[in-house]
């Protein structure tokens, strides 16, 4: 009955293995979150297949209600599929997110490993920088830039990048500092391993678990903010995306509910599997302990 | 004391930088704030100059930063070429507003999510707590705007039952007790669809900690000696689970002020938000500063309010 | 109110708030005897200002079409009928303008009004600070003249066919010279609340939320104004300025602020009123880049015009509240219209004549820059077909919607676009509104920005300013078509139709062609 | 005092129910210290636990048997009557002092806890004091004031202790009482516990897995491994002749003062899941005289021997130290 000395060296001894995955497996709704989200990427990547029609040409039939011939979700103001976009859309909100939760991730690895490993003023200094990029308020800064030097697919991605980075910052140190005094990493030194092979080949993948659990919760909250954006009629108007068909439902939310309805309902439930996911995964990586945002 | 001295001291770099931050990203951004008091028509050449000197816009940048630094600390948020007024003069109009619909929505997220989350630690595992957990994660990825826009198709235009535009009847709302339904009836909905966020994050971090705290020795220390359920329920279980609860509604007061942008300009409510939308398209350069200003030192504020009574609570906290 | 006050108002208000006890602080209400009945309309935002002296904001001219007023105001058919004028003499040569000035008007603070102010008016507001008349009266070079305190001589330096049609209280509105007089004009306190010799008194101004005005009871035109209050009620999203009007929360909102998706609804409902058609005419058009390498050429505009398809945009733009655009000037003004070269004839939709023609310019494929306002939904939806029916014929078109102040940069003072959509507002007469889309210039905003340059054009459009006789006129712009609906600098899309909505209790509405103006004989049953 | 039969725990793991404990007797006479001794995961505390009926897991139960305390039995008391049990008639202290305290509380208020949990409110404070100046702490007054974290180990050992023995209750369960602290302090804490024994006329049960602490503290000893008893003894009598190789091996991997780090011993292996429990004697797999076809079929029952104690080994008496006759 005795507890077990670190808590965390022991969660992140089981994260490893094949009990990981036993556990995410046993999970059924991560099962279905994991299964919508495989949806969604064949969708996308499977797009000028399915989606049935070219989603940037309407013609005369606007606004048909769902369930119309040849347009199942209905069409949009302009005579376009509902159906193609949300499909062409998905493609969009899935980079934004993926990409945006790649760069997020990476920095956030450096900017915390190096903060962690280091200490001292290279920690004070970073975790300053961090902590003030957390103080602003994400959303209205990254309005302010799109509305400010405009529109476009990677200056969206950009922008939330730039804006997400500090949380995995953060918990990277945290992992990362608490691991530095761990034997085995003592060990190593001892063993006369430099500091960045201890970093990348000790450290890392042990930290691994909480930064994998992070970037999908950056998925989510990055294409949460890319249909903001969206929605303001601050997306990137060559591309299709889901906040920008939700911002032009917006004016015939009254006679044409559908071209709000299915964007909103492919956001919610994807950014539901992607927190859904990073629950499941917090879980099975970490059975003692949840993550706290 | 010093603890709250030295928290304060630390806001002050962050403040600067946050002050600097918006100054330098606004002035660096393309396009000519004077164009957008050109009507239709051409502008006379002298009046687009005129315009420029009255608001200093013709000084080099350093000194247009020096002199918005200068006026920050006196107070001085400058003035709307826009709307020809002071800035402050704007905000202040509209903070009331906002605050109502804010602390309404932070008080609704608050109440209810921690005691969904009460329930769902205490009955865990039944269909209660798939409910809560469900209602939880769906919360927390919903878009807000979409909620807001769902909430005015179903309960303005299909059941007709509330309004879903402004804070208050437009022929002037009732006196006393009928003015303030009225008006509860405007608040409603904008309410609850910013609310619903941070009730799903509110109930789930409550739910959380409720488990973790139910779970510690100390727990099962108190039950050792006889302790009633409701007693260790209420002497232990909450005051320890309040903490990562006050730190999760504290650190997002400030994001429920910049949230409120996207439900005030959805439901029309004449807050800051909707004005930090029309500068943005009026490329009111004072507003947007003041406004992201006035949003940042929220954070800082409530990060620091958040701390203290994280102190109050926890006798550990600052001993380190 | 003054300024004072309403920051008082707020704080209270802000800390009423916190304690939830703020709901019961409210401004109340005014009490104006000898009129009945509250109107509310809407507007979308606070006006940046209420001197419409110095802003064409149009929220500014809704609310002070019903403070302010001008010389003259223009009925249905554009005609100028008497107001603060109470006849005006103009000269054979149209270089003089003689106004006599009604007697008795008062300003809203009791003071008289005299030539004087307008004398003041025009010298020292709308001459310098107008957005559109200062340009005007300079290139008139206006002298004004007061030989008494109830007349006014305007002398031009040369004639200028529609100054009578610009002496609107939109264009020229008279302002207390007692007020503004060695002010800072746009700061003055009177440019926040507005005192005028209109029907109604500037009352309060809730920032965000409504503009309330009361009756003026020592009105000129007794008995009128029969209303006791007018109210605008800010409602920011277009769809609830619709849900509004059914709902009776609402009784009138301008064409400027109706949701075209819902008009359709709206004009069917039994509850409503509605004018349409009626308006000063303005249109959309695409304006390229005579000076991109893609559209020098003049075939590559005229394959656009045949590949755009102006009546789905009019379906679906504007929901069928518009008119294809027929040629250069529109139809508009039904006067100057040169059918046989309208663009029906010229421009018939056809892909493949289309893709000949674009082929002949020598188009490589190489992408488009289509630049517009981001702040305009309906600029967009047009971006979107144009975009369509330009990839049909091979086009590789990217959109690119700016802020407006740096759309206005990139267009106007940089050109750099190779199609721009963009509509001019004729302000009641071609050679207002018009003549900037076609003249050469060289500098300043929403103008000829096609770098498209042809003297004769020049020429033509100058004559057909000044000259006195509409059909000599006519002739001109017709003339004018024939070379511009070849040349193609800009493709005008379609002509605004505007409708104005309003509960059937109001009466009285829409005397003028602009919907905004002449309130004072507006009456309400029922409240 | 306390007597506790054929004493059987389960836990619930999904639609599993492992047994952890199975079949455990052992009984407290008042003034006396009885020693639970295995390695971790044997069940002992588990069964200490079951005393309480009160289990850090909700799928955890007691699964059989009898508890006697002082003639009444307590198994078929309803919940409210458990509650009454707790603090007032056994005191229970824990392992990780820093842990079991309620950080955010003055301890002066946990101690008053068990009076107030059973409505003892009036005098409550003094009695705290008392109990304070009783567990030999300095200045009680003030330490009551004291949040946990201000504490060294021992002195909230010492505070755990005091709340557990409020009410008087005639029987301590100490859990580990002193692995969590220093090896200094642990002699405080132990002085103490005997101190209290001799002074309250208190029956312990000490739950350990350092024999070193049972030799110091206890008079009877039982020695617990995969859920069940294998041996038990008078304290003296076990350290002289352990009969069963599991104690033979605790013993010899004791940190005696003559041993150096060289002759350092451990019993390889760890000890079996309940859930995969081999058959016949649960030691066999680990066992340096395991015999096939003795060891491995049916579960050996625990046997009185001659000369006192009893233990559950088929070859019980076989070797001094079956495990010096492989090493």
């Amino acid at each position: 009955m005795s507890a077990p000395l670190n808590p965390q060296a022991e969660a992140i001894a089981t994260s490893r293995g094949p009990g990981f995955l036993r556990r995410l497996c046993r999970s059924r709704t991560a099962m279905l979150a994991l299964g919508f989200i495989g949806l969604v990427i064949l969708l996308a990547a499977l797009a000028p297949f399915v989606a049935g029609h070219d989603p940037m040409v309407g013609g005369d039939d606007a606004m048909l209600p769902p369930l119309s011939p040849g347009h199942w979700l209905g069409t949009d103001d302009l005579g376009r599929d509902v159906w193609a976009q949300t499909v062409y859309g998905a493609r969009v909100s899935l980079m934004v997110g993926l990409v945006t939760a790649l760069f997020a991730v990476s920095i956030g690895v450096v900017v915390g490993g190096l903060a962690g490993y280091y200490g001292g003023w290279v920690d004070t200094v970073l975790m300053r920088v961090s902590e003030f990029f957390q103080t602003l308020p994400r959303f209205v800064l990254a309005l302010i830039v799109i509305a400010l030097f405009g529109s476009g697919l990677w200056k969206v991605i950009f922008v939330i990048a730039i804006l997400s980075w500090p949380q995995t910052a953060r918990l990277v140190r945290a992992s990362v500092s608490s691991l530095r005094q761990q034997p085995f990493v003592d060990a190593a030194r001892v063993g006369g391993m430099g500091d960045r092979a201890l970093l990348l080949r000790e450290i890392l993948p042990n930290v691994a678990a909480p930064i994998i659990v992070t970037g999908s919760l950056d998925v989510a909250a990055a294409i949460l903010l890319e249909a903001g954006l969206g929605f303001f009629g601050l997306g990137d108007p060559n591309h299709i995306s889901w906040g920008s068909m939700l911002n032009e439902a917006q004016q015939y939310l009254r006679i044409a509910w559908w071209m709000s309805l299915f964007p909103g309902l492919a956001i919610a439930l994807t950014v539901l599997s992607f927190n859904v996911l990073g629950d499941a995964l917090n879980d099975a990586l970490n059975p003692r302990s949840r993550v706290r945002s | 004391m010093w603890f709250v001295a030295r928290r304060l001291l630390h806001a002050v770099p962050l403040l600067f930088c946050v002050v600097v931050l918006n100054f330098v990203l606004i002035a660096a951004t393309p396009g000519d704030p004077v164009t957008i008091l050109v009507g239709d028509f051409p502008a006379p050449p002298g009046y687009v100059e005129q315009v420029k000197r009255e608001f200093g816009l013709d000084q080099p940048i350093y000194v247009q930063l020096m002199r918005y630094l200068g006026h920050v600390l006196t107070g001085d948020l400058g003035y709307s070429f826009a709307n020809r007024q002071p800035v402050s003069t704007l905000i202040l109009g509209r903070l009331a507003a906002t605050l109502e619909l804010t602390l309404t929505a932070l008080l609704l997220a608050s109440l209810l999510g921690i005691a969904l989350g009460m329930l769902a630690a205490r009955w865990r595992g039944s269909w209660l707590d798939s409910g809560v957990q469900g209602i939880a994660s769906t919360g927390y990825s919903i878009p807000d705007f979409w909620l807001g826009q769902l909430l005015i198709l179903v309960f303005s235009i299909w059941l007709g039952w509330l309004p879903s535009q402004g804070n208050m009847s437009v022929r002037g709302a009732p006196e006393g007790f009928a003015g303030f339904l009225d008006h509860l009836r405007y608040l409603l909905l904008p309410a609850l669809a910013l609310s619903f966020r941070y009730l799903a994050l509110i109930a789930r971090i409550t739910r959380a900690a409720m488990l973790e705290v139910l779970s510690a020795d100390f727990i099962l220390a108190a039950r050792s000696r006889g302790a009633s359920e409701t007693s260790v329920m209420i002497t232990h279980a909450l005051r320890n689970a309040a903490a990562p609860v006050i730190t999760v509604i504290g650190y997002n007061l400030g994001f429920i002020l910049a949230g409120s942008a996207l439900i005030e300009t959805v439901f029309g409510w004449p807050g800051i938000g909707r004005l930090l939308f029309d500068s943005i398209s009026r490329r009111d350069y004072p507003v947007m500063m003041a406004i992201l200003l006035m949003v940042s030192v929220t954070v800082v504020l409530a990060n620091l309010a958040t701390d203290i009574l994280h102190r109050a609570i926890d006798p550990r906290v600052g001993d380190r | 109110m003054t300024r004072i006050d309403k920051l008082a108002f707020g704080r209270r208000q802000a800390l009423g708030a916190l304690a939830f006890a703020g709901l019961a602080l409210r401004p109340g209400l005014g009490h104006a005897t000898g009129g009945s009945g509250t109107v509310v309309a809407a507007i979308d935002n606070d006006p940046p200002t209420l001197n419409p002296g110095i802003s064409t904001d149009y929220a500014t001219g809704e609310i002070a079409a019903k403070i302010y007023e001008s010389l003259v105001w223009l009925d249905v058919e554009s005609t100028p009928q008497p107001s603060l004028a109470t006849s005006w003499e103009a000269a054979s040569d149209g270089r003089t303008y003689s106004f006599k000035l009604r007697q008795g008007v008062t300003w809203h603070d009791g003071k008289p009004f005299t030539a004087a102010d307008v004398k003041f008016t025009f010298d020292e507001v709308l001459g310098k600070l107008h957005p559109r008349m200062a340009a005007v009266l300079k290139s008139l070079g206006a002298v004004i003249e007061t030989p008494d305190d109830h007349t006014a001589v305007f002398r031009l330096q040369r004639g200028y066919a529609p100054f009578l049609v610009q002496m609107t209280v939109f264009d020229a509105p008279i302002l207390p010279k007692h007020l503004f007089e060695g002010t800072n004009i746009p700061a003055a306190p009177a440019s926040q609340a507005p005192v005028g010799t209109g029907p109604f008194k500037f009352q309060e101004w809730n920032r965000g939320a409504n503009i309330r005005l009361t009756r003026n009871e020592n009105y000129w035109d007794k008995p009128k104004p029969y209303l006791a209050e007018v109210v605008f009620q800010i409602v920011p999203q277009a769809a609830n300025r619709s849900a509004g009007l059914q709902t009776g929360e609402l009784d009138v909102v301008s064409d400027f602020y109706m949701p075209k998706p819902d008009l359709p609804r709206l004009m069917r409902d039994a509850s409503l009123q509605n004018r349409q058609g009626i308006n000063i005419p303005a249109i959309w058009f695409a304006m390229f880049n005579t000076k991109s390498p893609v559209f020098a050429q003049k075939e590559a505009r005229q394959a656009v015009a045949m590949a755009v398809d102006r009546p789905r945009l009019v379906q679906q733009v504007m929901r069928g509240i518009a008119r294809p655009g027929v040629g250069a000037f529109g139809d508009g003004f039904k006067w100057l219209v040169n059918a046989d070269v309208s663009y029906d004839k010229k421009y018939p939709l056809d892909a493949t004549k289309a893709k000949a023609l674009l082929e002949k310019a020598g188009y490589d494929g190489s992408p488009i820059r289509m630049v517009f306002d981001a702040a305009r939904p309906q600029l967009r939806s047009e971006a979107q077909i144009i975009r369509e029916n330009l990839r049909a014929i091979g086009m590789d078109v990217q959109l690119e919607p700016l802020e407006r102040s740096v759309m206005l940069d990139r267009v106007f003072a940089k050109r750099e676009f190779d199609i721009t959509l963009q509509s001019f507002f004729s302000a009641g007469d071609p050679a207002i509104g018009y003549t900037r889309l076609y003249a050469t210039t060289t500098s300043g905003t929403n103008n000829n920005a096609s770098g498209y340059s042809n003297p004769k054009v020049d020429e033509l459009l100058a004559e057909a300013a000044t000259a006195p006789d509409r059909d000599r006129r006519a002739a001109l712009y017709k003339e004018l078509q024939v070379i511009l609906n070849e040349d193609l600098p800009s493709l005008v899309l379609f002509d605004e139709e505007t409708v104005n909505v309003a509960t059937k209790r109001v009466s009285g509405l829409w005397s003028s062609v602009d919907a905004r103006d002449r309130w004072a004989g507006v009456r309400i049953q029922g409240n | 005092m306390l007597e506790v039969r054929d004493l059987s725990v389960e836990i619930a793991a999904g639609r599993e129910k492992l047994r952890v404990v199975e079949g455990v007797s052992f009984s407290v006479g008042r003034g006396e210290a009885v020693g639970l001794v295995g390695e971790s995961g044997s069940g002992k505390s588990m069964s200490a636990f079951a005393i309480l009926n009160l289990f850090p897991s909700p799928h955890a139960r007691i699964a059989g048997g009898d508890i006697w305390l002082e003639g009444r039995n307590l198994r078929g008391l309803s919940a409210r009557e458990w509650r009454g049990v707790r603090g007032a008639q056994i005191g229970m202290v824990f392992q990780d002092p820093s842990s079991y305290l309620d950080p955010l509380i003055p301890v002066g208020r946990q101690v008053a806890e068990t009076l107030r949990a059973h409505g003892r409110n009036e005098g409550a404070e003094a009695r705290v004091l008392e109990l304070l100046d009783l567990m030999e702490l300095p200045s009680p007054a003030e330490v009551a004031r004291k949040y946990p974290h201000e504490l060294s180990g021992g002195m909230r050992q010492r505070i755990l202790i005091a709340a557990a023995l409020a009410l008087r209750p005639a029987l301590l369960i100490a859990d580990e009482p002193t692995t969590a602290l220093d090896v200094t302090v642990q002699a405080g804490i132990l002085d103490l516990l005997t101190r209290l024994r001799v002074e309250l006329d208190l029956g312990i049960l000490l739950i350990t897995h350092d024999l070193g602490v049972v030799a110091e503290t206890c008079q009877q000893v039982h020695v617990m491994y995969a859920g069940t008893i294998v041996e038990q003894n008078e304290v003296g009598a076990l350290f002289r002749q352990p009969r069963h190789p599991y104690s033979q091996g605790l013993l010899g991997s004791m940190l005696g003062p003559d041993s150096r780090a060289g002759n350092l011993f451990s019993i390889p292996g760890s000890v079996p899941g309940a859930r995969d429990m081999p058959a016949g004697c649960r030691f066999h797999p680990r066992c340096p005289i395991f015999q096939p076809g003795l060891c491995d079929t049916g579960e050996p029952a625990l046997v009185d021997r001659t000369g006192g104690g009893s233990d559950r080994c088929r070859r019980s008496g076989e070797f001094d130290n079956a495990w010096r006759r492989t090493a």
